[in-house]
């Protein structure tokens, strides 16, 4: 016992073997210690590789990143010029801008020592050298099979081959309510895409209000700049998709079809119910559009909404121009464009049909009874190739058969037909033409050929891929020689190799290897190499118009210089169905401003904080106007009152236009939580005075927000004034 | 000013400052989570006595003072109180985002956000929290200013007194601190050098 | 769908047998009997229901004693605004069954008041304490209801839905304001490009 | 003229105390001083050099943390969870994580439910280490700190491998974890293991046998059960007074219903009997990970889930508990089916040990060992603050 | 060198030799401690660092001038016991005092700095200094009876005449040697004087702040140091020279100053620190019946 307690004593000095022995310490700083594969240290960007989408700006959740623009990196499709800031005074290196990231520019080095008396060096804008200009090896990085970010697309079911090769019934199933909130979820509203849509339209907004099941906000989105939307769901471009950010790395969203599925739940009996439009009154100035094609019609519903009479002429029997007349109705069913125009048509716009302007009507005519005239006639006349043999009866011209096939009328089909042209208008006619084949001899002999060889079809790849799937027999890089008649009747035509179809100053010059000659088989040719615009319709005025090369040239509010008349659509900017609704949606305000007698002063992107400011002062009203008589807000509703009126002021004239730049666009969506959520809180009736104390300080940041982003002395003036206001009463009410 | 003095320095101060910077004794105070990181610092693994570093209990004692991380404005009140007992030449080191920017709790309506606003920093480390390594590196060169008698950031208090006098009575509304801080400037020679 | 979400997986531990099932059946008598609360079991070892405000007291009582729920885990608050009214959460876990009985009481925001638990459960007098402190709540019969974590604090209990840190600390604190040392880089310069949002208490 | 007074604000904390009349004097330890574990405040009444009454104070350390996760998005708060309990981070990551998980119905992955167990252990090594370390600094015997703290080092360096993070981990995600192993990891996890098992013979030499441990650290801060039952002490504190409670055998999560492990208790309810349970959980720990990376199946790691930045979690609420190593580490998690929680309550293990327990214990205690008993319970400021 | 020039040089040079003495011992100790701690450790000279950095501080703060004498007292105190000890080639003024006059100047710093700290009106100091007292009261009256013992074994209290009594014989007449009982006793004692492990309970910083050091600043803290690094010097001395023969030479000093530091520290590192109660109990329990019995064991010889 005695021992074992002795010996317990004398245990503790087993310790000093250590005295002998190497110290555990590690030699820093001697020695550079490397840290872990992993280490989560100082940030590179890969300048190149990104994209300045500001993801990780959003994500990250100390407001560490700022996106800067940065000289030397130009705006693109797909791109902006900035690029992020970190500043080390906020970073809690979690790493979630990395795995975030759209384009796996952004990582982490092992680098881990930042020392300095100067906090202006924790600020900094990673490149791909690293804080210290010193070779790291990469750290934390993404990872592709655990990443934040859904790379892939929910498919979208579509009819099969067999399904639809006979009938013009929609392709296009559409997304179903779970698929597309999870389409929808894939989105980060970096912006991009309203970027790249020709049009600006709110893509992140309408995206987040069908991720949120809101789709009567998500319709009221797309109309800000959009009066097409159903069919946009279905037809368009979507320059949006190429620029999408997701896109980088995987697929991007299917931001059409999220449209279109967002429309297409939305009935059109609720579209004025839903779509709170303000129409104002009617004033006395009127507007003549002429051609009620997307242009047309998008001019026409801004114009409307903004007051003035607008009476539309179109020469067809319906309206819709080249949406109903020049689409196949598998791709864009009639009941869509129906739904858009008769909407349009409801909030008071006088539609003339069967009036072609130019023929029956004179222009001049026009311009008597109308202060202003918009000119939306599109392209009609399809080009012709020239070839020897064009001028048969058995050749046609693809927008004239498309137009034929939604009127119903009966035109020859044969058994073995000949398409030149590789655009999405030859694939329409060709696909059209197939089902006529199918519906009418049992199978599909048909061959489309084409300058540009399949890699720079201009067509749509999913159309050829379908078109393939359909029977039809594609022939890319070949240029028609001639059109073989025997007999007067048509054998097929004689193509030759196209070397190139560019030459070195990317002007269309093409070049034929005339020794590789093949003959396809046909007794029916179609063109479908173009189409271009019809003059005729400006007489008289034709001599009297400036021309631009082969264009008529307008401002860029699309006024010609004949001051009456405005020209918009394919005419000035090319076929492309969105483009046409924003060169409307432009002339309407560029109308606004003439028969206003207003200066074109520069559209500040300010306005967009004035649409929220407008709805803050609104409320702001209304929930004064709720509120209790209490001593505490005596005076306050007339205050307010005129605070409104200076925002409606401020706004005259310019709410229509909703023009999102970028910055805009991110500085918004990070602050309007604030705003939001200041007017969330507010209860309604009871505990008014702290509704107004809440809002008071809602509406100072905003006030703040928008002195900073304006330029011009008369904003400023207004802002500073609000600001003021709303400080000196959140100072009163105690929540400053 | 500082260059003015730089360029004074006698040969007794250089001495005398490469012999105070092997001795630096920093207060043991965990003023954040920044400090979960000195044991390792302190002890065998990083072992930062090689450097004469040592964790002194009162501030009577100390030379440096760490602002591991955040300060909500209960602690800044004790840090400002401990700052001023301290005996100069005294140095404080800003440790992680939180002392510069407000750090991850950059919304959070207790934590101070830039403390260089209520007392002088000296320097800052990086990181979240700064590694063992990154701390040795730090007081490294922390070490290195106090050589080349660059480290006299602690003067800035006397001078300033007014705003950093300020800047706390913000926060805190009046702050009674015990301490005479014009009247310690002027023994230190700080203030009169002014006048 | 995602091959990972397929992946194998086991779903939470399986409830607990025998005397659990016990225990749901005491606290449905106890229910029961008093007509105060009505319960369900929400999970394998988690009971939760809804106690009237005035009678929580001899209902966890009667937990306590009865059925053995000697611990109180603790007790949360939450702030529903909209409805204008606090949500009291007591938490009690039994150490002889393992189950949680989760308890809810709504109280009226205005005045916010409600009875003491700490003469049952010493414990709770850290959580009324904590939510006096962050959400004024009252505790009748605490007598320890002094500031504690905030003790220095003089604006509203922070922790109700209509206090926002965020405009506070931008109202009450100042930030860094960077002179970037890459601000040549930058079109316009940095400060051309800053985001609002900063600073603006001075 | 006191520094340790004037640290403190100086308001008169005990009515009565400092009167002429009085053998009693105030006297403060912390938030500056050493004995105290952290950011944190002793206010005593001291007779002699016995403690008559003691108040604790706390808030030096408060963010805000459940305001601040009221205020970003469910993605977000993942990173600044973990700085609730800076010694034992990973609980908090687990029961953010779980609470979601429950009220969104999540699955996670089986491999990923084995990886959070292997990190959650390690986490609870790491943590005991360090507490050793601070208990016996409080006695004054710094060569085991010097020892332990640089072992507990060799797990943060695996933490560092794992995680990229050395102390905060921001690891565990709502679904699973961020990452799976690195190669070759489950060899180096073994391998910190066993010299871990090699160097706790030796804490026992120099420690835990230590005499003078023995001396001090036996027969004070007695937590006899009942009262340990009554206060609602959790963890090694529960367990020191020889109630076996864990969470992980009672309310298993994860997989830890399929492991084996004993719980360790103690019988003499004091510091001493608190301390030979944390170092016994060591060795369970140690074999909990031996069977963890045994048993670990090969698979996904992470269950994917929306797009971070419009995530919504369901409405609904669940009270999730973890067994961090102090205790009961429990989450009550409310979601109004937005983005981000509606109300995230923190319940730390140390709001008992560290508060009401803490105060009757040191009544009566000698001054001391006032922050022996303090680092006996282990308990944890930042817990407490939030 | 006990006379003429020599001894004033001796005079005026020994406090810094001894300071020196004192550096190296700190430095050595502080190094011995790391590398049981598996670390590298400080400077081997890094108390002179530190005494530099803290004399070089602008001390502003002061308790008033009772606070200043009590500093002077402390210096001045363990300088003139520092005098009286002898050591190899200077043992000058221990023909003016025996052992029982620096019994008595050993008491003078530990109340020079009660009295400091009592101006400094910190409870944490004020804590220290009761706990220095009562300390004291623990291995004092030990190592005086260890003394007595040894005195009367010896027939005289002169330190140098006990010393050079020791070192007639080698080894075989070390104090330590021949009265085990005795040094063994004194060697507890000399722990507690030292203010080590495990009677390290006048610092405490744990418990107390650093006791008696808490509200010391700058040049009153350096002054502290340079007290405590010269007490090392003097301490071992006075054991040394009681039971281990002291020395003969500088080299013999030196070697026997260090190995018997390297004892104190190596418990110093390997155990902790006693309650207060409990170290006055250990005293009273271990070393005061051992130094008890060795006594009664001399004075049985002696009869």
């Amino acid at each position: 016992m005695a021992i074992d307690k002795i010996g317990s004593i004398l245990r503790p000095f087993t310790a000093l073997k250590h005295i002998a022995e190497k110290p555990d310490t590690i030699d820093v700083p001697r020695h550079y210690r490397p840290a872990a594969e992993r280490y989560r240290g100082f940030h590179v960007n890969d300048m190149e590789k990104c994209i300045g989408c500001g993801t990780c700006a959003e994500i990250c959740d100390n407001d560490a990143i700022r996106m800067v623009p940065v000289k030397g990196k130009e705006a693109g499709v797909g791109k902006t010029p900035y690029r992020p800031a970190i500043d080390y005074g906020r970073c809690c290196w979690c790493a979630l801008c990395v795995d975030v990231c759209t384009t796996n520019s952004l990582s982490m080095t092992r680098e881990y020592t930042h020392i300095s008396p100067d906090t202006n060096t924790f600020f900094i804008l990673p490149d791909e050298k690293g804080i210290h200009e010193k070779e790291f090896p990469t750290g934390w990085h993404a990872d592709d099979t655990i990443n934040f970010l859904d790379l892939k697309r929910v498919p979208m079911e579509a009819l099969s081959a067999e399904e639809r090769g006979d009938s013009f019934i929609e392709i296009i199933k559409g997304f179903s309510k779970e698929q597309a909130r999870k389409e929808a979820s894939r989105c980060v509203s970096c912006g991009l895409c309203t970027a790249a849509c020709p049009a600006h339209m709110n893509i992140p907004e309408y995206i987040d209000a069908i991720w949120n099941d809101d789709l009567t906000e998500s319709g009221r989105q797309m109309y800000k700049t959009n009066p097409l939307p159903d069919v946009c769901g279905r037809i368009c471009t979507h320059a949006c998709e190429t620029a999408c950010s997701i896109g980088v790395r995987g697929e991007p969203i299917s931001i059409r079809w999220l449209k279109r599925y967002a429309m297409d739940q939305i009935p059109a009996s609720q579209l004025d119910t839903l779509l709170t439009q303000n129409v104002v009154k009617q004033g006395s100035q009127s507007v003549a559009v002429v051609g009620a094609g997307p242009a047309g019609l998008a001019a026409a519903y801004y114009l409307v909404l903004m007051g003035y009479r607008v009476t539309v002429f179109e020469k067809h029997p319906k309206a819709g121009g080249m949406m109903r007349y020049g689409m196949p109705e598998y791709r864009l069913p009639y009941e869509a464009i129906d739904k858009d125009i008769d909407f349009i048509l409801s909030l008071g716009v006088e539609l003339k049909t069967g009036i072609t302007v130019g023929k029956d009507l004179p222009l001049d005519a026009v311009q008597k009874d109308f202060d202003v005239v918009i000119m939306a006639t599109g392209f009609h006349g399809g080009r012709s190739t020239r070839v020897p043999g064009t001028d048969h009866t058995m050749v046609f011209q693809a927008v004239d058969l498309l137009a034929r096939i939604t009127k119903g009328d009966k035109f020859p089909v044969e058994k073995e037909i000949v398409v030149i042209g590789g655009g999405n208008v030859a694939m329409d006619i060709a696909r059209s033409l197939a089902r006529l084949q199918k519906k009418q001899y049992g199978e599909v002999r048909l061959t489309v050929t084409c300058l540009e060889t399949r890699d720079i079809m201009p067509a749509d790849d999913e159309e050829i891929e379908e078109g393939t799937e359909e029977g039809i027999v594609f022939k890319p890089g070949r240029g028609p020689e001639e059109i073989i008649i025997e007999d007067g009747v048509i054998t097929g035509l004689k193509t030759s190799r196209c070397v190139r179809v560019f030459n070195d100053q990317k002007m269309f010059a093409p070049e034929f290897d005339k020794n590789d000659i093949e003959v396809y088989k046909g007794a029916q040719i179609i063109e479908a190499i173009g189409q271009g615009p019809e003059f005729d319709v400006f007489a008289p005025f034709t001599a009297s118009l400036e021309m631009a090369g082969r264009r008529i040239k307008v401002d860029e509010y699309f006024q010609s210089s004949q001051p009456w008349l405005f020209v918009v659509g394919d005419i000035i900017k090319g076929p492309n169905l969105i483009t046409g609704v924003e060169t409307g949606h432009q002339a309407a305000l560029g109308v606004d401003y003439y028969l206003g007698k207003r200066a074109r002063d520069e559209i500040t992107r300010i306005d967009e904080m004035l649409g929220i400011a407008l709805a803050f002062q609104k409320d702001q009203v209304a929930q004064l106007e709720k509120a209790p008589r209490l001593p505490e807000l005596a005076g306050l509703l007339a205050i307010e009152k005129t605070n409104l009126g200076i925002v409606e002021a401020l706004l005259s004239g310019r709410n229509t236009r909703i023009h999102l730049r970028q910055e805009l666009s991110r500085v918004m969506r990070r602050r309007d939580y604030a705003y939001l959520e200041a007017l969330a809180r507010i209860p309604a009736g009871p505990g008014a005075v702290e509704a107004v104390a809440v809002r008071a300080k809602a509406g100072f940041h905003l006030y703040t927000d928008m002195l900073f982003l304006t330029k011009s002395k008369e904003l400023e003036f207004a802002m500073d004034t609000l600001r003021d206001h709303y400080r000196s009463l959140a100072e009163r009410f105690q929540t400053m | 000013m500082a260059e003015k003095e730089l360029t004074q320095r006698t040969a007794w101060d250089k001495v005398l400052a490469n012999l105070r910077k092997r001795s630096l004794w920093m207060l043991h105070y965990c003023t954040g989570c920044g400090a979960v990181e000195l044991p390792p610092t302190m002890t065998s693994r990083f072992d930062m006595e090689r450097f004469g570093i040592m964790p002194m209990v009162t501030p009577r004692q100390a030379d440096i003072l760490l602002i591991t991380g955040y300060l909500s404005v209960k602690t800044l009140k004790r840090v400002i109180l401990i700052y001023e007992q301290m005996v100069a030449p005294k140095y404080v080191v800003g440790f992680g985002s939180c002392t510069i920017n407000g750090g991850m709790y950059w919304n959070s309506y207790t934590t101070i956000k830039a403390l260089d606003r209520y007392l002088p920093v000296e320097m800052y480390l990086a990181g979240c929290m700064p590694r063992p390594e990154a701390i040795i590196s730090g007081f490294n060169s922390l070490i290195d200013k106090i050589g080349k008698g660059e480290a006299n950031s602690w003067k800035d208090y006397y001078e300033n007194y007014e705003f950093y006098k300020k800047n706390q009575d913000h926060v805190f509304g009046d702050i009674e601190t015990h301490h005479d801080v014009p009247a310690d400037g002027r023994y230190f020679g700080i203030l009169e050098a002014k006048r | 769908m995602n091959a990972q979400t397929q992946a194998p997986t086991t779903s939470r531990p399986p409830a607990a047998t025998g005397a659990p099932r016990m225990t749901e059946a005491l606290v449905s008598a106890i229910t029961a009997e008093t007509g105060i609360a009505t319960f369900r079991t929400k999970s394998p070892r988690r009971i939760e229901g809804t106690v009237q405000a005035d009678a929580l007291h001899s209902f966890a009582a009667a937990l306590r004693s009865r059925v053995g729920f000697e611990h109180l885990s603790a007790i949360s608050c939450v702030d529903w605004i909209a409805e204008g009214e606090f949500e009291l959460v007591y938490h009690f876990w039994s150490y002889r069954d393992s189950h949680l009985v989760s308890a809810r009481v709504r109280i009226p925001r205005e005045p916010g008041s409600m009875a003491t638990i700490t003469d049952l459960w010493l414990p709770a007098s850290f959580f009324e304490r904590d939510i006096h402190e962050f959400y004024g709540v009252v505790f009748q019969g605490n007598t320890d209801l002094e500031r504690y974590i905030l003790s220095d604090w003089k604006g509203p209990p922070p922790m109700r839905k209509d206090f926002s840190s965020r405009d506070f600390a931008h109202e009450h604190f100042t930030f860094k304001d960077y002179e970037p040392t890459w601000d040549e880089l930058i079109d316009g310069g940095y400060h051309g490009q800053k985001r609002q949002g900063e600073g603006s208490d001075e | 003229m006191s520094s340790i007074i004037t640290a403190n604000d100086g308001r008169d904390i005990m009515p009565g105390a400092n009167a002429p009349e009085n053998r009693e004097y105030n006297m403060f330890i912390g938030p500056n001083h050493p004995g105290i574990e952290g950011n944190f405040a002793l206010k005593l009444v001291v007779e002699g050099d016995t403690i008559v009454r003691a108040k604790t104070e706390a808030g030096f350390l408060h963010r805000g943390f459940e305001k601040l996760m009221e205020e970003r998005l469910f993605i977000q708060n993942i990173a600044i969870v973990a700085r609730i309990c800076v010694p034992d981070p990973d609980p908090n990551e687990e029961n953010y994580a779980r609470a979601i998980e429950t009220i969104a119905n999540i699955e996670v992955p089986r491999r990923a439910q084995f990886i959070r167990v292997l990190v959650l252990e390690l986490s609870r090594i790491g943590s005991h280490l360090f507490t050793f370390g601070g208990h016996a600094g409080t006695i004054g015997l710094y060569t085991l700190p010097n020892w332990s703290i640089s072992d507990r080092d060799r797990v943060l360096e695996l933490f560092e491998e794992l995680t990229g993070g050395r102390v905060y981990h921001i690891y565990n995600m709502p679904g699973g974890v961020r990452r799976d192993l690195p190669s070759g990891f489950k060899q180096r996890v073994l391998d910190v293991m066993s010299y871990i098992e090699e160097r706790l013979p030796e804490y026992d030499d120099i420690f835990f046998n230590n005499k003078i441990l023995l001396n001090r650290a036996q027969g004070i801060g007695v937590l006899p059960k009942d009262k340990a039952l009554e206060w609602g002490a959790t963890g090694p504190d529960l367990r020191g007074a020889g109630f076996a409670h864990d969470v992980r055998k009672d309310d298993p999560y994860e997989v830890y219903g399929e492991l084996e492990f004993e719980v360790p208790t103690g019988e003499a309810s004091d510091a001493y009997s608190r301390l030979m349970v944390r170092r016994r959980e060591i060795e369970q720990s140690i074999s909990i990970v031996r069977q963890v990376l045994d048993k670990m199946p090969e698979g996904p790691v992470w269950n994917k889930q929306p797009n971070p930045l419009k995530w919504r979690v369901p409405a609904g609420d669940a009270y999730v508990r973890t067994e961090s190593s102090k205790g009961e580490y429990a989450y009550y998690m409310v979601s109004d089916g937005g983005i981000r929680p509606y109300r995230v309550h923190v319940r730390g293990a140390s709001v008992t040990h560290g508060v009401h327990i803490l105060e009757h214990m040191l009544t009566g205690a000698r001054i001391e060992d006032a922050s022996q008993i303090m680092f006996s319970m282990d308990a944890c400021p930042p817990e407490v603050d939030r | 060198m006990n006379s003429g020039i020599g001894l004033i040089v001796w005079i005026i040079a020994y406090p810094f030799v001894s300071f020196s003495l004192g550096v190296l011992l700190g430095g050595y100790g502080r190094k011995l401690t790391a590398r049981i701690q598996r670390r590298v450790g400080p400077s081997w000279i890094q108390p002179f660092f530190d005494v530099v950095k803290l004399m070089s501080k602008k001390t502003n703060v002061s308790h008033g001038y009772m606070h200043d004498v009590a500093m002077m007292m402390l210096v001045g105190g363990t300088l003139l016991t520092m005098y009286f000890v002898p050591v190899p080639g200077f043992h000058y003024f221990s023909q003016f005092g025996d052992y029982i006059v620096i019994m008595y100047i050993l008491l003078v710093p530990p109340l020079g700095m009660a009295l400091g700290v009592g101006q400094t009106a910190n409870p944490n100091g004020s804590i220290g200094i009761a706990r220095a007292l009562q300390m004291l009261a623990g291995y004092e009256v030990t190592f005086v009876l260890t003394f007595i013992g040894f005195a009367m074994k010896n027939g005289t209290t002169s330190m140098y005449e006990l010393m050079m009594i020791q070192q007639s014989g080698g080894v075989a007449t070390w104090g330590l040697v021949t009265n085990p009982l005795l040094g063994v006793a004194a060697l507890f004692c000399l722990q507690g004087m030292m203010n080590e492990k495990p009677f390290e309970v006048v610092i405490a910083p744990h418990e107390i702040a650093t006791g008696p050091m808490t509200e010391m600043g700058g040049k009153y803290l350096g002054m502290m140091f340079i007290q405590h690094l010269i007490n090392l010097v003097v301490e071992l001395t006075i054991y040394m020279n009681l039971f281990l023969g002291g020395a003969t030479n500088w080299f013999e000093y030196v070697a026997k100053l260090f190995a018997l530091f390297t004892l104190v520290m190596s418990v110093n590192a390997v155990y902790g620190r006693f309650r207060t109660d409990s170290a006055l109990r250990f005293f009273w329990k271990l070393p005061l019946p051992m130094a008890a019995l060795g006594v009664i064991l001399i004075m049985i010889n002696g009869i």
